[in-house]
C-alpha cells in the first residue's frame, strides 16, 4: 500500500497551538462562537455557565513582579483518541445513548444533539471540560437570528455540545473533492474557524498522519507537548512552548518528576501507532 | 434495546449484553405469564358462581 | 357491609389522625412537587450544577437511595435463596421499602436528565459499553422485579383480596417468588455494580478511576458489597423507625439481630476490600497520572482528609466491629448506632464519589470546583422522602406488611 | 349491552395490548423525538449558496479589510481580507463580532427625536424628512442670528470622504468647529509636524524591523490597529526583537522579549536615558545626525541667542538619574540603549501613556532619529494625505466668512495650542466656564461616544447639558446619542459605502473601500446622505458646496480614478507614494529632521520649554491621601471606544475582570496585603474625579503602587449585554492638559482604595 492510499483511508485530524505566538485576543473563541451558532447571554462570568467549545485561559508562573510571566492556553475539545488510541475517548465511551461518537475515517468525536437527551455523563468523564451544557433554552435578541450559520445546527436546552472541529467544513472539502474527482482533500481545504481566525497564526490543524501537512512536523517537535498526558486519553490538540514553566502547567507532577521524561513515554506511544 | 438504529452491529459486546439482558426480560415475562394464566385457570376451577358477585 | 380496608386483627389510628399526617406530609411533597414542575418547565438551570458539575445532587441522592434500598434484593437473596425463614417477617418491609427507593431513583433520573422526553433514547440508542446503560437496562427490569414483588403484598389487602382472580394471583405470585428473587438479586448485581462502574471507568477521572477486573472497575464490586451490607442496616433501621412511631412491635429482635449480623459480617468484608482498593489507588493509580493522595485532600474548603477518615473508620470499621460482635448486636444503642453509622458511610462514599470527583481539579492551573445545590434540587431531593413516608403510612395502614405483628402486640 | 367488570377488564387489557402492537405507540415516541429535536423557539438558518464580499471595518480606526460570508442577503460571518495591505488576514475579535452589532440590540432602528427628558431614553420615532428639516431649521436659526460658529461637530476621523464632506459643509456653512475626537495620533501628528515638518501621521514599519521598543504602546492589546499588529506580529521571526516598556503585564508586555517595566509616566525619562547612553557612547548614526539633523548640538539663532542642543540635554539624563526616575537598573538602561542603537532596523513607537504628551512623543522619536531610522526600512515614515478629495474650493457668504473666522470653540490653534489641531477634551471646560449662553449652540455629533470616552464624565455631561441641541448620527444607542435630542441614525458599516484611507501608522498610502455587503436593515441614512440633504434644505451657498444627488455619487466622483479596482479587489494602493530620502523628507524651517522644534509653542522661550525635557510624570491628585496610581489598561476583548462590546467579546471576557455587574481592580498581591485586601474583596475606589466601587483581583504582573481597570466597561448605554458591567474609567481620570499643546498629557491618576 502506498503511503498516499493510507491517508485516504484513515485520518488523524489534530491541531498545533504554537503558545509562544498566542497573544491571549480571543479571535478563535469568537469565531467559533460565530461559525458554530454558540448562543451568549446577558451574564457570562460564570465560565462552568458558559457555553465555550474553545476557551482561552490565562495562566501565569506564579512569581512575583518583576519576574511574572502569562501563557494563553487556549482549549478547544481535544478529540481524545482514547488509551490504546483505538477511539476510546473517556467520553465517547460512557454515553449511554451513542449522541457521542469517534468517527474512524477523520478521528474526531462527534456529539449528535438530536439524539443527546442530557445525561452529562460525558461531561463528568472529560477531564479537560470541553463539553458544555445547554442549561438555557438559546436566544438570539433583536435579529442575531440573521447571522446564524446554516451549516451547524442550533442546540436545544437540555444537551451537551462541544468543538466539533467544525466538522461540517470537513464535509463540505470532502463533498467537493468528490465532485473534483479527488480523493484528498488538500491541507488548506479543511481548516477549523478558531484556526483560520487566528490572527497571529499560532494555530496549525491537519492531519497528523499526513507527513505532507504542517502538523505532522509540528506535533513532533521538541517543543510539543498535550495536556494531561498521564491520563492516556490521547488528545490530538498538541501544544508547543520554549518555557518549561508552560509545560508544567499542562500536566500533574510529583515530585522530582519533569515533563521531558513524561514527553519521551509518549512519543513511544505515538510511534507505536 | 433493539439493533434497529441505523448505526447497529453485532459484536461480542451486544450478544453478550442482549443475551443476559432478554435471560431475565423472558423469566420475568415467564414467571408472569404463568402466575396469571395458573390464576385464570383457578379462579375458572373454583365454585362457578362467584364471577358475578358484585352486580 | 363492606369488607374494611385494614387488615384483620391490627389495631390503626383514626382515619381523621391518618389523615392529618397524611396532609402534613403531603404539604412537603407537594413542595417537591412544585420544584419538580419547575425543573421539568424551565430547565436545569433551576439547580446548582454547572460544566464542572455535570452531576450533582441529584445523582448522589440517585446513588444513595439505590445503595440503601438493596436491602430488598439482599433480604430476597436471603430469605428466598438461602433459605434464611427468620427474614420472612421483615421481606415485606424490605421490599416495600427497595420499591420506594427504585422509584425514587427513576423519579429523580427523570428530573435530572436534560430532555426527560427523550430518556427512552438510552434503551432506543442503547451503547452497551457504557455503564449508564447498564444501570438503565438493570434499574429498570429491576424495577418490575420489585413491582411484581411488591405486587402480592398489595393484593392481600382484604378488599382486594375479596376479588378471586386478584386472591389467586397473590397466591400464584408467592409461590414463584424465588424465581423472580432470583432474577432481582442478578438484576441487582449489575446494577449495582455499574453504579459503581460509572464512577469507576472514568480514566479522565483519576480521582474516580480504579483498575479492575475484565470491562468491570474494582468499584463495580465495591458498590453491590456496599450495597448487600448497608442495604440491611438501612431495612432494620426504617424498620426500627417505624416501631418507634406506630408505638408497636413488629418484627422480632431475632430478625434484626440476624440481619445485623450478615450486615456486619458484610460490612466487615467490604472494607477491607475498600481498605485495599484505596491504598492501591493512593500508591499506584493515582500517582501513575501524577497524583498524590493528599491532592485530592487540601487546597479547597470541604474535602479535607477528615472525609476519608470519616468514610474508612467512623462509618466504616466502627460500624462493622459494633455488627460481628454479639455484645454490640444485643445491646440495642450499640445496634441501632452501628446501623446508623453505616448508613451514614454509604452516603458518604456514594458523595465522594459523585460529588469529590467532579470538585477535584485535573489541570494544575485551575481550581478546585464548589457546588450548592439550589433550593428546587434540594426540595426534589426531599420529595422522594415525603413519598416514602405517605407510602409507608399508606402499606402499614392497609396492608399485611408485618407478619408478626399480631402475634408480638398481642399482649397490650 | 351490558358491561360487567369481567368485560370492562378485559376490554382495557385487550385495548391496551391490541395498541402496542399497532404503530400507534412507535408514531407516538417517534413524533416525541422529533419534536424534542425542533422545539419551535429552537431557530433554524436558512440554507443558500455562500456569497464572499469584501468590505473594510470601519468599527474602530484600524481599517481592516474583511471577508464577510452572506447566505440569501443575510451577514454570517466576518474574516479578515487575506490580501489587505493592512491587516493582510488577521482581524480583532471585534471586527469578526460585528454581525451582532448588525443585527444587534444596540441598533438605532429609525430617525427619532427626544420625548422625554435629556437622558430619559424617551424617544418618538419620526421620518427622515422631519429629522432632516428640524435640524436644517436649528442650523438655519442659528445663521440667521450670525451664530454659525456656535455649531460643532464631533468626529472620530478627520480623513477620508465622509469627515471632508462634513468639514466642506461646515465651512460652506461657517463653523471652524470640526473637532476629531483625541487619540494618540494627536501627539504623534504633532511631533511629526514639529521635527519633520510635515502634516501626516507617522508610519511604523513594524513590519520590517528587528527590533521594536515601545513605550507602553499596546500593540497586541488592541491599540490603533489590532489586525494589522497582529499580522506583523505573525510575521516576525526569531530575530526580531520586541521590548516593552510598562509598569503592568499586558498582553503586549507578555509577548514580548523583554518587558521593562517603568515606573507610570516615566517613559519620557527612560527615551532621554537611552538617548544619553547613545549620545555618550557614539552610537548614533552620524551621517543622519550630522548632515540631516537641526538642534543635536548647541545652536545659536539668528539673535545670537545661544540653545541648549538635544545633546546637551540628554546629558542631564545620565543611567543612574534615569534610573531612580523610572525604577529600572542603570545597567539595564545601558544595555538597551546599546541593543537598540546596535539592531540594523530599530524602531522607538511611542503612544503609552494615555494619549501620549508631546515631550513623550518627542523624545521617543528623537530616538528613531539619533539611529537614523526615518524613512527608512523598518524605521519611521511622514505618510501624508493622498490627494483624491481635491473638490474644488467653493463659494461662501459672508455670514459663513465671518463664522470660519471666530476661534475655535475647544482652543484649538489658538495662540495658546497654536500647533494642535483638536482639542475635544479642552471643550467641557471652555463651556462651563463660560457665562451666558454656551459657546455651543448646536451639536453634530458625526461620530464617537465623546460623552463615554472623555475623561471626567461629569463636567462632560454637565457641559453637554449647556448646548441647547445635540443630534446624534450615530448608528447605536451609545452614551452620547442617549442624551441627545434627536437622532439620525447611520447605516451600520456593513450596510454602507464609505472610503477608509491608511490607518494611522501603517508606512503605506492606500484606500479601502467599505462598501455594502447586506442591503440596509432599518431606515437609517448614510451620513454623508444626511449632510447633503441638510445642506439642500439650508439652500444657498451651503446648497452650491454639497451639488452632489447623493453620497454614493460624490464617493464615486471622487475616487473616480479608482473607483474600479477599488471594485475589484476593495482596496487601492498609490503606485505613486514613495517615501523620500533625508535630502528630500525635511519641511521645518531648517529643512533637517529637528531635534530641536523650532517651531514649537514655547511662550517662555526656553529652551528647556521647547526641548523635550522630562519634567514630572503629572500624575493628579495628593498622594497623601490617594497612595495608589490608578491606570487604565486596554483589552483587546473589552473595546474602549465608541462602539461598546457586541456580546460575543464580552463573552471571552474572564471572570477575574468582570464577575457579574462588578469589574475587577488589578493589584499587586503585595499592595493588596499592604491594604488589607485579598482576592475578590469589595471597595471602593476614589479618584480626584469620582468614585467607584471595584472588586480586587491580584495579580503579580502589576507593579506594587498600582491599580489597573480596564477601558471599555461601565457604558450606560448600547445593549443589555455591556451596558451597567463595571465602571467606566474615563469618570475617574481627571482631564490634564499638557502645557503648550493642550493634549492629555496623562491617562493615570492618584487613587485611594478603601473597604465597601
Amino acid at each position: 500500500m502506498t503511503k498516499q492510499e493510507q491517508h485516504t483511508r484513515t485520518k488523524r485530524y489534530g491541531m498545533v497551538i504554537d503558545l509562544d505566538r498566542c497573544t491571549g485576543c480571543g479571535a478563535c473563541m469568537v469565531a467559533c462562537y460565530a461559525e458554530n451558532n454558540v448562543p451568549f447571554k446577558k451574564n457570562e462570568s460564570d465560565k462552568m455557565l458558559s457555553l465555550n467549545w474553545i476557551r482561552v485561559f490565562k495562566v501565569d508562573n506564579g512569581k512575583p513582579f518583576p519576574d511574572t510571566e502569562i501563557c494563553y492556553i487556549p482549549k478547544p475539545c481535544m478529540q481524545c483518541d482514547g488509551r490504546h488510541m483505538e477511539g476510546h475517548s473517556p467520553c465517547v465511551s460512557v454515553c449511554p445513548a451513542v449522541a457521542t461518537d469517534y468517527d474512524y475515517p477523520t478521528g474526531i468525536v462527534s456529539q449528535i444533539y438530536t439524539r443527546c437527551f442530557g445525561c452529562r455523563y460525558c461531561m463528568a468523564a472529560c477531564p479537560y471540560h470541553a463539553r458544555k451544557f445547554n442549561w438555557w433554552d438559546p436566544s438570539w435578541p433583536a435579529e442575531m437570528e440573521k447571522y446564524l450559520n446554516p451549516d451547524v445546527s442550533v442546540r436545544m436546552r437540555g444537551v451537551v455540545e462541544k468543538c466539533s472541529f467544525c466538522y461540517h467544513r470537513y464535509q463540505k472539502a470532502r463533498d467537493k473533492a468528490y465532485l473534483e474527482g479527488r480523493d484528498e482533500i488538500y491541507e488548506h481545504e479543511y481548516q477549523p474557524a478558531c484556526v483560520e481566525a487566528c490572527p497571529t497564526g499560532a494555530m496549525t490543524f491537519g492531519d497528523l498522519l499526513n507527513p505532507e501537512h504542517e502538523v505532522y512536523k509540528l506535533s513532533r517537535s521538541k517543543k510539543a507537548f498535550r495536556l494531561l498526558e498521564k491520563l492516556h486519553t490521547n488528545p490530538k490538540v498538541y501544544y508547543l512552548s520554549s518555557k518549561s514553566w508552560v509545560r508544567r502547567k499542562a500536566d500533574n507532577y510529583l515530585e522530582g518528576q519533569s515533563p521531558g521524561q513524561q514527553n519521551n513515554a509518549r512519543k513511544t506511544e505515538t510511534a507505536s501507532h | 434495546m433493539f439493533p434497529f438504529i441505523f448505526e447497529w452491529a453485532w459484536d461480542i459486546p451486544h450478544l453478550v449484553f442482549m443475551g443476559a439482558l432478554w435471560y431475565a426480560l423472558s423469566i420475568i415475562g415467564a414467571g408472569l405469564t404463568y402466575c396469571i394464566l395458573k390464576s385464570l385457570y383457578d379462579t375458572a376451577t373454583e365454585e362457578g358462581g362467584e364471577s358475578h358477585e358484585h352486580h | 357491609m363492606t369488607t374494611p380496608a385494614i387488615p384483620e386483627g391490627v389495631k390503626r389510628c383514626s382515619t381523621g389522625k391518618f389523615a392529618l399526617w397524611l396532609a402534613v406530609v403531603g404539604a412537603v411533597l407537594l413542595w417537591g412537587v412544585y420544584a419538580m414542575f419547575l425543573v421539568w418547565y424551565k430547565g436545569l438551570n433551576q439547580t446548582g450544577m454547572n460544566d464542572a458539575y455535570g452531576f450533582a445532587l441529584w445523582i448522589w441522592a440517585d446513588l444513595t437511595v439505590i445503595a440503601l434500598g438493596g436491602g430488598a434484593f439482599f433480604s430476597g437473596f436471603l430469605t428466598y435463596i438461602i433459605g434464611k425463614k427468620e427474614l420472612k417477617s421483615i421481606i415485606n418491609y424490605a421490599v416495600i421499602i427497595g420499591f420506594i427507593c427504585y422509584s425514587s431513583a427513576l423519579l429523580i433520573l427523570a428530573l435530572d436528565i436534560g430532555q426527560p422526553l427523550r430518556g427512552w433514547f438510552i434503551f432506543w440508542h442503547a451503547n452497551v459499553h457504557s455503564m449508564l446503560t447498564e444501570v438503565a437496562f438493570c434499574l429498570s427490569v429491576y424495577f418490575a422485579v420489585l413491582t411484581i414483588e411488591f405486587l402480592p403484598i398489595v393484593l392481600e389487602n382484604p378488599k382486594l383480596d375479596r376479588i378471586p382472580f386478584l386472591h389467586h394471583l397473590s397466591h400464584n405470585l408467592h409461590e414463584v417468588m424465588a424465581v423472580f428473587a432470583a432474577t432481582g438479586v442478578f438484576l441487582s448485581f449489575f446494577h449495582q455494580g455499574s453504579l459503581g462502574g460509572v464512577a469507576g471507568v472514568l480514566y479522565g477521572r483519576p480521582f474516580a478511576f480504579r483498575e479492575g477486573l475484565l470491562i468491570w472497575p474494582w468499584t463495580f464490586f465495591l458498590f453491590t458489597w456496599s450495597a448487600a451490607a448497608v442495604g440491611p442496616c438501612f431495612t432494620v433501621l426504617i424498620t426500627r423507625i417505624t416501631e418507634k412511631v406506630t408505638g408497636k412491635k413488629l418484627v422480632k429482635q431475632a430478625t434484626f439481630r440476624l440481619l445485623a449480623k450478615i450486615s456486619g459480617w458484610m460490612l466487615l468484608t467490604y472494607m477491607i476490600a475498600k481498605i485495599i482498593d484505596t491504598w492501591y489507588w493512593a500508591a499506584v493509580t493515582a500517582p501513575a497520572k501524577g497524583f498524590t493522595l493528599m491532592d485530592f485532600y487540601t487546597n479547597n474548603p470541604v474535602y479535607g482528609i477528615w472525609i476519608l477518615i470519616a468514610e474508612l473508620v467512623i462509618c466504616g470499621l466502627l460500624p462493622a466491629v459494633i455488627l460481628v460482635t454479639r455484645k454490640g448486636r444485643e445491646n440495642n444503642l450499640l445496634l441501632m448506632t452501628g446501623v446508623i453509622l453505616a448508613v451514614i458511610g454509604v452516603c458518604i462514599n456514594r458523595w465522594v464519589m459523585v460529588l469529590q470527583v467532579m470538585a477535584a481539579p485535573l489541570l494544575p492551573f485551575q481550581d478546585w470546583y464548589m457546588y450548592m445545590p439550589t433550593w428546587q434540587e434540594i426540595a426534589t431531593t426531599i420529595l422522594p422522602i415525603a413519598y416514602g413516608i405517605i407510602l409507608i403510612m399508606l402499606a402499614y395502614r392497609y396492608l399485611p406488611v408485618f407478619p408478626q405483628e399480631k402475634e408480638l402486640n398481642s399482649g397490650s | 349491552m351490558k358491561i360487567d367488570r369481567r368485560c370492562f377488564l378485559s376490554l382495557v387489557i385487550g385495548g391496551a395490548v391490541g395498541t402496542t402492537l399497532t404503530p400507534v405507540p412507535w408514531k407516538l415516541t417517534d413524533d416525541i423525538a422529533i419534536w424534542t429535536q425542533n422545539w419551535p423557539w429552537t431557530p433554524e438558518p436558512e440554507e443558500g449558496p455562500s456569497v464572499y464580499k469584501k468590505s473594510v471595518c470601519t468599527l474602530c480606526n484600524g481599517g481592516c479589510g474583511i471577508n464577510v460570508r452572506t447566505v440569501r442577503g443575510k451577514a454570517k460571518k466576518i474574516e479578515g481580507q487575506a490580501d489587505y495591505p493592512v491587516n493582510r488576514g488577521s482581524l480583532c475579535p471585534m471586527g469578526i463580532s460585528a454581525t451582532q452589532d448588525l443585527y444587534g440590540p444596540a441598533r438605532i432602528k429609525s430617525p427619532m427625536k427626544r420625548a422625554g427628558k435629556r437622558g430619559e431614553g424617551k424617544w418618538e420615532k419620526i421620518s427622515w424628512e422631519e429629522a432632516i428639516s428640524t435640524v436644517s431649521k436649528k442650523l438655519a436659526e442659528l445663521r440667521s442670528r450670525e451664530k454659525p460658529h456656535t455649531v460643532a461637530c464631533i468626529s472620530e476621523s478627520d480623513r477620508g470622504t465622509v469627515a471632508y464632506l462634513i468639514d466642506r459643509f461646515l465651512k460652506a456653512y461657517g463653523s471652524p468647529n470640526f473637532i476629531r475626537t483625541p487619540s494618540f495620533q494627536d501627539s504623534q501628528e504633532l511631533a511629526l509636524y514639529l521635527t519633520q515638518g510635515q502634516q501626516g501621521t507617522i508610519g511604523y514599519d513594524l513590519e520590517n524591523s528587528d527590533y521594536i521598543l515601545s513605550f507602553g504602546c499596546a500593540l497586541l492589546d488592541g491599540r490603533g490597529n489590532a489586525g494589522r499588529m497582529f499580522s506583523a506580529y505573525a510575521g516576525f521571526d526569531k530575530k526580531v526583537k520586541l521590548v516593552q516598556i510598562e509598569p503592568r503585564l499586558s498582553d503586549t508586555a507578555s509577548r514580548a522579549n523583554t518587558w521593562i517595566p517603568a515606573r507610570c509616566g516615566t517613559e519620557g525619562a527612560l527615551a532621554l536615558g537611552l538617548a544619553h547612553v547613545i549620545v555618550r557612547e557614539k552610537l548614533y548614526n552620524k551621517d543622519f545626525v550630522e548632515n540631516f539633523s537641526f538642534g543635536f548640538q548647541d545652536w545659536t539663532d539668528e539673535a545670537g541667542k545661544l540653545h541648549k542642543g538635544f545633546s546637551s540635554l540628554v546629558k542631564e539624563y545620565p543611567p543612574e538619574k534615569v534610573a531612580e526616575i523610572t525604577g529600572i537598573a542603570g545597567s539595564k538602561i545601558e544595555s538597551l540603549a546599546r541593543g537598540f542603537a546596535g539592531a540594523r532596523r530599530p524602531v522607538a513607537v511611542s503612544g503609552g501613556f494615555g494619549q501620549g504628551s508631546l515631550d513623550e512623543t518627542l523624545a521617543i522619536n528623537a530616538l528613531n532619529a539619533l539611529v537614523g531610522n526615518i524613512n527608512r526600512p523598518g524605521g519611521i515614515a511622514a505618510v501624508s494625505e493622498p490627494d483624491y478629495l481635491s473638490w474644488s474650493e467653493m463659494k461662501i457668504d459672508k455670514t459663513a466668512s465671518n463664522g470660519r473666522k471666530k476661534p475655535r470653540a475647544d482652543e484649538a490653534g489658538s495662540s495658546r495650542f497654536p500647533n494642535t489641531g483638536h482639542l475635544l477634551y479642552r471643550l467641557p471646560e471652555v463651556i462651563n466656564s463660560s457665562s451666558g449662553d454656551s459657546p455651543i449652540q448646536a451639536l453634530l455629533v458625526a461620530g464617537g461616544d465623546p460623552l463615554y470616552t472623555m475623561p471626567d464624565s461629569d463636567a462632560a455631561r454637565k457641559a453637554f447639558d449647556k448646548i441647547g441641541f445635540i443630534a446624534s448620527f450615530s448608528t447605536y444607542m451609545d452614551e452620547t446619542a442617549r442624551h441627545a435630542d434627536i437622532l439620525l441614525p447611520n447605516h451600520q458599516f456593513l450596510e454602507r459605502y464609505e472610503d477608509v484611507p491608511t490607518p494611522a501608522g501603517v508606512p503605506k498610502r492606500i484606500i479601502g473601500l467599505t462598501r455594502p455587503v447586506v442591503r440596509q436593515q432599518y431606515d437609517t441614512l448614510h451620513i454623508g446622505d444626511a449632510f447633503i440633504r441638510i445642506a439642500h434644505n439650508l439652500g444657498g451657498f451651503i446648497e452650491n458646496a454639497l451639488p452632489w444627488k447623493n453620497y454614493e455619487e460624490f464617493l464615486k466622483k471622487t475616487l473616480s480614478n479608482q473607483w474600479k479596482t477599488l471594485e475589484k479587489q476593495g482596496y487601492w494602493v498609490d503606485p505613486e507614494f514613495v517615501i523620500p530620502s533625508w535630502d528630500e523628507a525635511f519641511h521645518t524651517p531648517s529643512g533637517k529632521y529637528e531635534f530641536y522644534p523650532t517651531e514649537r509653542n514655547n511662550p517662555s522661550g526656553k529652551d528647556a520649554d521647547a526641548l523635550p525635557g522630562f519634567k514630572t510624570s503629572g500624575i493628579p491628585g495628593d498622594p497623601e491621601q490617594m497612595p495608589l496610581i490608578l491606570i487604565p489598561y486596554e483589552s483587546i476583548r473589552i473595546a474602549g471606544g465608541a462602539v461598546g462590546n457586541p456580546p460575543f467579546m464580552t463573552k471571552t471576557v474572564d471572570a477575574n475582570v468582570i464577575k457579574d455587574e462588578d469589574v475587577f481592580v488589578e493589584l499587586n498581591p503585595k499592595t493588596a496585603k499592604e491594604y488589607g485586601f485579598s482576592e475578590g474583596d469589595t471597595a471602593i475606589l476614589k479618584t480626584p474625579a469620582g468614585r467607584a466601587k471595584v472588586r480586587v483581583h491580584l495579580f503579580e504582573g502589576i507593579m506594587p503602587g498600582l491599580a489597573a481597570l480596564p477601558e471599555g466597561l461601565g457604558r450606560k448605554a448600547f445593549s443589555d449585554y455591556i451596558a451597567g458591567k463595571g465602571v467606566n474609567i474615563n469618570s475617574l481620570l481627571p482631564e490634564v492638559a499638557e502645557r503648550g499643546s493642550g493634549l492629555n498629557r496623562c491617562r493615570a491618576t492618584r487613587a485611594s482604595l478603601t473597604r465597601a
